[in-house]
């Protein structure tokens, strides 16, 4: 038997103007385990906070019922009340007789009626709500950043600079991301490496940051405040303690391999560091491209090193980092556009994409800055395809936002390295951004051509060998165009990273059909994720330009910093539990639930919750066929119960 | 020519008499003699002197399926299965109530089964009406050639087309002779709870009394939980001792779901059960 | 005095029963026939082998209302159902379903322990006994015959009918069988040749065969207790149980029951409703602890209650093979070859 | 007297109930025979609770959730657009009024959907009369 309180609020007239308030705390009365039934003008106010906590005293009320606004409005209030009177605050039940009941209608007995059935299926759920205690953990103070690309770099940097620790995490052997490829950024045209390397530098001299190059996330285990995240230190074949960066190695080096930084047009060496201002600026192996591990003899490097620092026989290492938030900004990979065959990428040496024509322009690139094509000649005609494999239903439908401007980018310094003819072929011209419309109206005067029309198709000369025809629709004239060209650039969609997935299943993040990760809210919570203690910034979120991929880190590290700054975190307490004399290990709710938070106990036979992990939707709850899981303060007793008191009357 | 009921018999045994003396499989599901020969029972053999018991005749209707959700996890089990039982493994494999490698899956093609209860020939009518199984490592016999003209569906027109007052009224009928034994959940592979929603008594989802109510939540929420997992084999149906036809609804819903959901219950082990899954896309439609 | 009626007149015989106060009988319906409470005399079906649902339902409905109570008021308050009965007519049992009655009197009544609805509603109850059809075999799952049960017993029935070609003879066994009979009209006075027949029938159908030979109740009696603890015979017998309650509920002396309380706005009802010991939470106890969760443990419980406690504490068998278990059984165990087993092994 | 009907609503904490919230902010005027529970998400709907309220005598029942996409948990009502489906097709084959199980997608910021969701469902309601086939006679 329970001992309830019912108390009845006026909210002035707001209420009492179309609820007979007075009759329905009569009527609360009536009710079984109804031991005090009161109303008053303001419940909210002092004297009726205080009304309540002398009622639970007094009555030795082990339920409260407040008949008010809604839950939305003053919940927290009320619970506060019924814990000063030493009640458990989830014994508590709000019934919204206020934005449900007297604001919706003129009718005091349509009021009156329907507040007293809210009533009475709130005392119905009241007898069968039970106390719940949130569990308190410790956090772990540190952070750890999932890539080193602008993103990852500004948002340890802020982290670091509060003081935190930071584990800054990146795959390639160095840092910097696609941003240290660029020759300039849109629309200031301010030099990319002037502004970005000092920043790589700063992560390198930072006391609080461990930089963990060539390294990749194997592992999460744990949950917010308590990461513990498995690192795989893949081999380098180069003791970077040792090593002093003298370089000889890379000189002598009869290795050949693919640049990845130059975008594959030239080579580089098996030793090497991927570019001049790399951080760390130390070498690393590349075994596929090392004679010694080909063919079984060379060593040259070792044999050069005065530190002893090459180590051929360096073995992949983990270890395990512990943290209480991650940022994850991972960035992006251009769609490979081979695949569309009607450019001729990959087939035509005159097709570019876009990244290969930011290294053409750069002066530490394959060609020191000029430009000039894969046969030496220097373009005379410059074709520049926007949203290839973007905007497009058959590829990716999303706009990718920065090849408009930095399409226009390029015509600017095709402009100023070459005499050459330069046209845009563009579907829409999106120039959204600060400056970005300016400096589409200065690159309109640089005597480029817009052709609005998407470029549909490019083919080798007939007549002259080495050019390319490239055709296309004016959308404006209506006319069918055929253009000679030497050169053609691509501006092909930006995608997330190959392993975006694999991130995701990691940190157990949901993404979008294209593999982009989903923020918890569009609007309101653009960087946190389904996962607590989860954050993401950048493009691995969805394609946006320099200005604002740096704004987001600023915003990531924030929100990391909403958590680690506390010692102690508060779970919630209205999570799911598991009933296992009931489970019928039928898994749903481990399949179902978007956080991960139930799990098969294969000993015991049974799925089990971590209810760190639990947000307390109830999904689980209802796809238990044997009712086996208890969703706290929504259980299907507790449901039931209200549903049947809100029709009896 | 499809095979005879004789040289399939002939054929489980063989097999079965070489897994259990293998010891690749600690117990073979199948079918063993009854009380007579219309009325075999489900076997299970567990050594090699049990195979001569094995039986297989027109009469061998049950889903041995089952019985693969009694044995702890791991065990290695052979299971005989026809058309339906077979999409039955298929679904628990999808479940994870079973590995796909701890089983090794006897396929029978078969047509021609008969209710050992009625003696009527069963065909799509009351089951999913194929005849060769989905799954399997060994096929106990040839193909049988040219599946049913008829769809599993067809047999629901009539009730599709009746007012809803008249097939209300054909569901309380229904419904109002059950007696709660609960044969119908007991015979279903698909049914492995324990306990029932409706055993629990806390929550309390419906009455324990064979009453209209009760017999109708009953019956409505087990449709729902086997929604996207029924494979329509129609045990429950000719389980029930009062002869409800269970596998009517059971159509119906699993019709609703291939249509709203474009995946039908047990036919491959990549699927994710339709109730647990979604698509983005899942149209707004199917509401209506 | 033995008397008779045309069976195709069986209506006129069952319009005087309706008269003088409930008729229960058999109907023919969707899945076969059952007795059931008759508001039409057309109803009435002898047309019938058996019934599905035992008769029992007669005297231990499958729902019994004790009680009824309001929620959140004083026991005081609620009101016990009382029976009011009409003299009610059983009418077409067969003679191993009329033993069953017997036997389920030792509970209900016949320990000192008096359960006060099946006690009103029996003595309500005037039994018209049916033998079996004397042209028609034993079913292959019958097996009366070998409990010492005949096809065409008297004994139990109040008033004891046998089919005779297009006719039904109607005898009075018991004083109040007699009292009734002599009482309805329309009923014709058979011929000695007939009274003559009536009796060939009786004898007969202590001859009728069924499957198995009769055994000493004692001896199955031990057998079972020596074979409890054989856990590996029990896993056999048990294989293919499906662990519904269908043999538990078709048969004729099953008599467990659970007492639960359904309340809906605060209106309740307290109730006695079938349970069946196949249930996985028959044995569940509030603790959580389950005493029988396999299979095995089960149908051990369910065929020692009957074959083995039953003779050792009542001095009779709790079964009157009249075959509904194995008949219903959507897997086709059949009870008394496990018995057969037991005994062989 | 005219024929009030019993409704029952479900609706999520984050969408649904908040655009009920809305609507009563705004002062916007709907039928009273609404009674609304509260869960925390449309996924939470167990499909035997709309078979039960409808045994409680409900002549129709209304679930809210946050529109696809826009789930507060990602992904919940996407499974509970699943699940509620198939149990409107069980109600109808059942032989239940179709019209009288209904699902909205109503955000936080449509008061005015609720509103004119419930007024217009409340109508179809009453056109369509008692619902008598699941209600439970006492």
């Amino acid at each position: 038997m329970s001992r309830i309180g019912v108390f009845v609020c006026h909210c002035g007239l707001n209420i009492a103007k179309t609820v007979r308030v007075s009759e329905l705390a009569e009527f609360a009365a009536t009710l079984p385990d109804v031991v005090v039934a009161k109303d008053y003008k303001f419940m909210c106010s002092t004297p009726g906070q205080e009304m309540i906590a002398n009622d639970i005293k007094e009555h030795r009320l082990d339920r409260v019922i407040v008949t008010a606004c809604s839950p939305l409005m003053h919940e927290q209030t009320f619970r506060k009340v019924l814990a000063a009177s030493g009640l458990n605050q989830y014994l508590l039940s709000i019934v919204n007789i206020r934005e449900q009941v007297s604001w919706v209608t003129h009718d005091i007995e349509e009021g009156t009626a329907k507040s007293k059935a809210l009533l009475n299926g709130a005392v119905n759920r009241a007898r069968l709500l039970a106390p719940l205690t949130s569990r308190v953990i410790d956090v772990n103070p540190d952070v750890m950043v999932v890539g080193a690309g602008i993103a990852g770099i500004q948002a340890a940097l802020e982290l670091a600079n509060t003081g935190k620790k930071v584990y800054l995490v990146e795959k390639n052997s160095t840092i910097g991301g696609h941003m240290a490829q660029f020759d300039k950024t849109f629309p200031t045209l301010d030099c990319s490496a002037c502004i970005l390397t000092p920043k790589m530098d700063n992560v390198l001299q930072h006391k609080n940051i461990t930089l963990m190059t060539s390294c990749e996330v194997t592992e999460v285990k744990g949950f917010v405040g308590n990461f513990d995240i498995t690192v795989k230190q893949k081999a380098r074949y180069v003791d970077h303690d040792k090593c002093n960066a003298c370089l000889a190695c890379t000189e002598k080096c009869p290795g050949k391999g693919v640049s990845e930084w130059d975008e594959g047009l030239v080579k580089r060496k098996a030793i090497y560091i991927p570019f001049p201002q790399a951080v760390p600026q130390k070498p690393v192996i590349d075994r596929d491209a090392c004679t010694y591990f080909i063919k079984g003899k060379c060593r040259l490097c070792e044999k050069v090193c005065e530190q002893k620092a090459i180590d051929f026989e360096q073995q992949d290492t983990s270890t395990t980092v512990k943290v209480g938030a991650v940022i994850v900004a991972t960035g992006y990979d251009l769609m490979d556009t081979k695949p569309l065959l009607q450019y001729g990428y990959g087939r035509y040496p005159g097709v570019y994409n876009a990244l290969e024509v930011e290294r053409l322009f750069n002066s530490a690139g394959p060609t020191g800055g000029k430009v000039t094509l894969r046969d030496g000649r220097e373009p005379q005609a410059i074709a520049i395809f926007h949203c290839i494999g973007s905007r497009d239903k058959n590829n990716y439908e999303h706009c990718s936002r920065v090849c408009c401007m930095y399409s226009l980018k390029f015509a600017h310094l095709f402009k100023e390295k070459t005499s050459a003819d330069v046209y845009q072929f563009y579907i829409d011209m999106r120039a959204a951004g600060k400056g970005y419309e300016e400096f589409y109206n200065r690159i309109i005067e640089e005597d480029v051509k817009f052709i609005r029309g998407k470029g549909a198709r490019v083919a080798e000369s007939a007549d002259e060998p080495g050019r390319l025809i490239v055709e296309a629709e004016d959308t404006i004239t209506g006319k069918f165009i055929k253009l000679p060209v030497d050169m053609v650039v691509l501006s092909p969609a930006m995608k997330p990273r190959a392993d975006s997935k694999d991130i995701a299943r990691l940190f157990n993040l949901s993404t979008d059909k294209y593999g982009f990760f989903m923020e918890r809210h569009p609007k309101l919570a653009p960087l946190s994720t389904m996962s607590e203690g989860i954050f993401i910034a950048g493009v691995c979120q969805s394609p946006k330009d320099i200005p604002d991929t740096v704004a987001q880190a600023y915003g990531a590290a924030a929100e990391a910093l909403t958590i680690v700054v506390k010692d102690k975190l508060e779970l919630e307490a209205t999570t799911a539990m598991v009933n296992p004399a009931s489970c019928c290990a039928c898994l749903n709710c481990v399949r179902v639930c978007p956080y991960g938070a139930p799990f098969f106990n294969e000993q015991k036979g049974v799925s089990e919750i971590n209810e760190a992990l639990c947000k307390g939707c109830g999904l689980c709850a209802s796809v238990c066929p044997s009712s086996a899981i208890i969703a706290r303060h929504f259980t299907n007793d507790q449901v039931l119960a209200e549903m049947e008191g809100l029709m009896e009357f | 020519m499809a095979t005879s009921f004789k040289q399939i018999e002939e054929k489980l045994k063989t097999e079965a008499a070489k897994l259990l003396e293998s010891g690749s499989v600690s117990l073979v599901l199948a079918y063993g003699k009854g009380y007579d020969e219309k009325h075999p029972m489900p076997y299970v053999a567990k050594c090699a002197s049990d195979v001569a018991n094995i039986v297989f005749n027109e009469f061998c209707t049950y889903n041995m399926a089952r019985y693969l959700v009694r044995y702890p996890r791991g065990t290695k089990i052979a299971v005989a299965v026809k058309a339906a039982d077979s999409r039955a493994v298929i679904q628990l494999i999808q479940e994870e109530k079973v590995k796909r490698e701890d089983l090794v899956i006897l396929g029978i093609p078969v047509s021609g089964m008969k209710n050992p209860k009625t003696g009527e020939t069963i065909d799509s009518k009351t089951t999913c009406g194929l005849y060769n199984p989905v799954l399997y490592d060994v096929l106990l016999g040839e193909e049988v050639h040219g599946q049913p003209v008829v769809s599993p569906y067809d047999v629901l027109a009539g009730y599709e087309a009746m007012d809803k007052d008249a097939r209300w009224a054909f569901w309380q009928k229904e419904f109002d002779r059950c007696i709660r034994c609960y044969a119908c959940r007991k015979a279903c592979p698909m049914c492995y709870c324990d306990p029932c929603f409706i055993d629990q008594t806390k929550p309390k989802w419906g009455d324990k009394s064979p009453e209209p109510a009760g017999n109708l939540m009953y019956h409505l929420t087990r449709f729902h939980h086997l929604a996207g997992r029924c494979i329509d084999c129609g045990e429950c149906s000719r389980a029930c001792p009062v002869d409800i036809p269970l596998y009517l609804f059971h159509k119906k819903v699993a019709k609703e779901c291939e249509e709203m959901f474009g995946q039908a219950a047990g036919m491959s082990i990549e699927d994710k059960p339709a109730l647990v899954n979604f698509r983005v896309d899942d149209s707004d439609k199917i509401l209506e | 005095m033995l008397k008779k009626t045309a069976i195709n007149k069986i209506s006129g015989l069952a319009a005087t029963l309706l008269e003088a106060g409930t008729l229960l009988a058999p109907v023919k319906e969707a899945a076969g026939f059952n007795f059931r409470e008759i508001s039409d005399p057309n109803q009435v079906d002898l047309n019938f082998h058996n019934t599905i649902l035992s008769p029992k339902s007669a005297f231990f409905p499958h729902m019994e209302d004790f009680v009824h109570y309001q929620t959140g008021k004083s026991v005081l308050e609620a009101t016990p159902v009382e029976l009011n009965l009409k003299p009610t007519f059983l009418f077409g049992v067969r003679p191993c379903d009329v033993k069953s009655f017997e036997i389920m009197d030792i509970h209900f009544s016949g320990t000192g322990a008096v359960d006060p609805y099946w006690q009103k509603r029996r003595e309500a109850a005037t039994i018209f006994g049916y033998a079996f059809d004397p042209d028609v075999p034993a079913r292959v799952e019958e097996f009366y015959q070998t409990l010492g049960i005949g096809a065409a017993d008297p004994e139990g029935s109040d008033i004891f009918m046998i089919k005779k070609d297009g006719d039904l003879l109607l005898k009075g066994i018991t004083p109040k069988g007699e009292k009734l009979l002599a009482g309805l009209n329309g009923l014709d006075k058979a011929s000695a040749d007939e009274e003559k027949y009536f009796e060939d029938v009786i004898v007969g159908g202590r001859n009728v065969k069924t499957r198995f030979t009769c055994v000493d109740d004692k001896s199955i009696a031990k057998k079972f207790e020596d074979l409890f603890h054989v856990s590996d015979f029990w896993q056999k017998a048990s294989a293919a149980c499906l662990s519904c309650g269908v043999c538990t509920f078709v048969c004729p002396t099953c008599y467990c029951f659970d007492i639960c309380d359904e309340t809906l706005f605060s209106k309740g009802t307290r109730r006695r409703v079938w349970d069946a010991c196949m249930f996985t939470d028959f044995t569940l106890e509030a603790s959580g602890h389950n005493p029988r969760t396999q299979v095995f443990q089960r149908l051990r419980q369910k065929i020692n209650h009957k074959y083995s406690y039953h003779v050792r504490k009542y001095g009779v068998i709790s079964c009157v093979g009249c075959g509904r278990c194995t008949q219903h059984c959507p897997v086709n165990i059949d009870i008394f070859s496990i018995v057969d087993e037991a005994i062989k092994a | 007297m005219s024929f009030e009907p019993k409704i029952l609503g479900i609706a999520c904490n984050w969408c649904t109930y908040t655009g009920a919230d809305l609507a009563g902010t705004t002062r916007l005027q709907y039928p009273q025979n609404l009674r609304v529970v509260r869960v925390m998400c449309s996924s939470r709907i167990n499909p035997s609770f709309i078979f039960r309220a409808f045994q409680l005598g409900a002549d129709g029942v209304l679930v809210g959730g946050c529109h696809p996409g826009d789930c507060h948990y990602n992904t919940g009502n996407l499974y509970a657009r699943r699940r509620l489906a198939v149990t409107k097709k069980i109600l109808e084959f059942s032989g239940l009024e179709p019209g009288r199980f209904r699902v909205e997608w109503i955000s936080a910021s449509e008061g005015n959907k609720f509103a004119e969701v419930v007024t217009e469902f409340t109508e179809q309601i009453k056109n369509l009369g008692p619902q008598t086939k699941f209600k439970i006679e006492q």
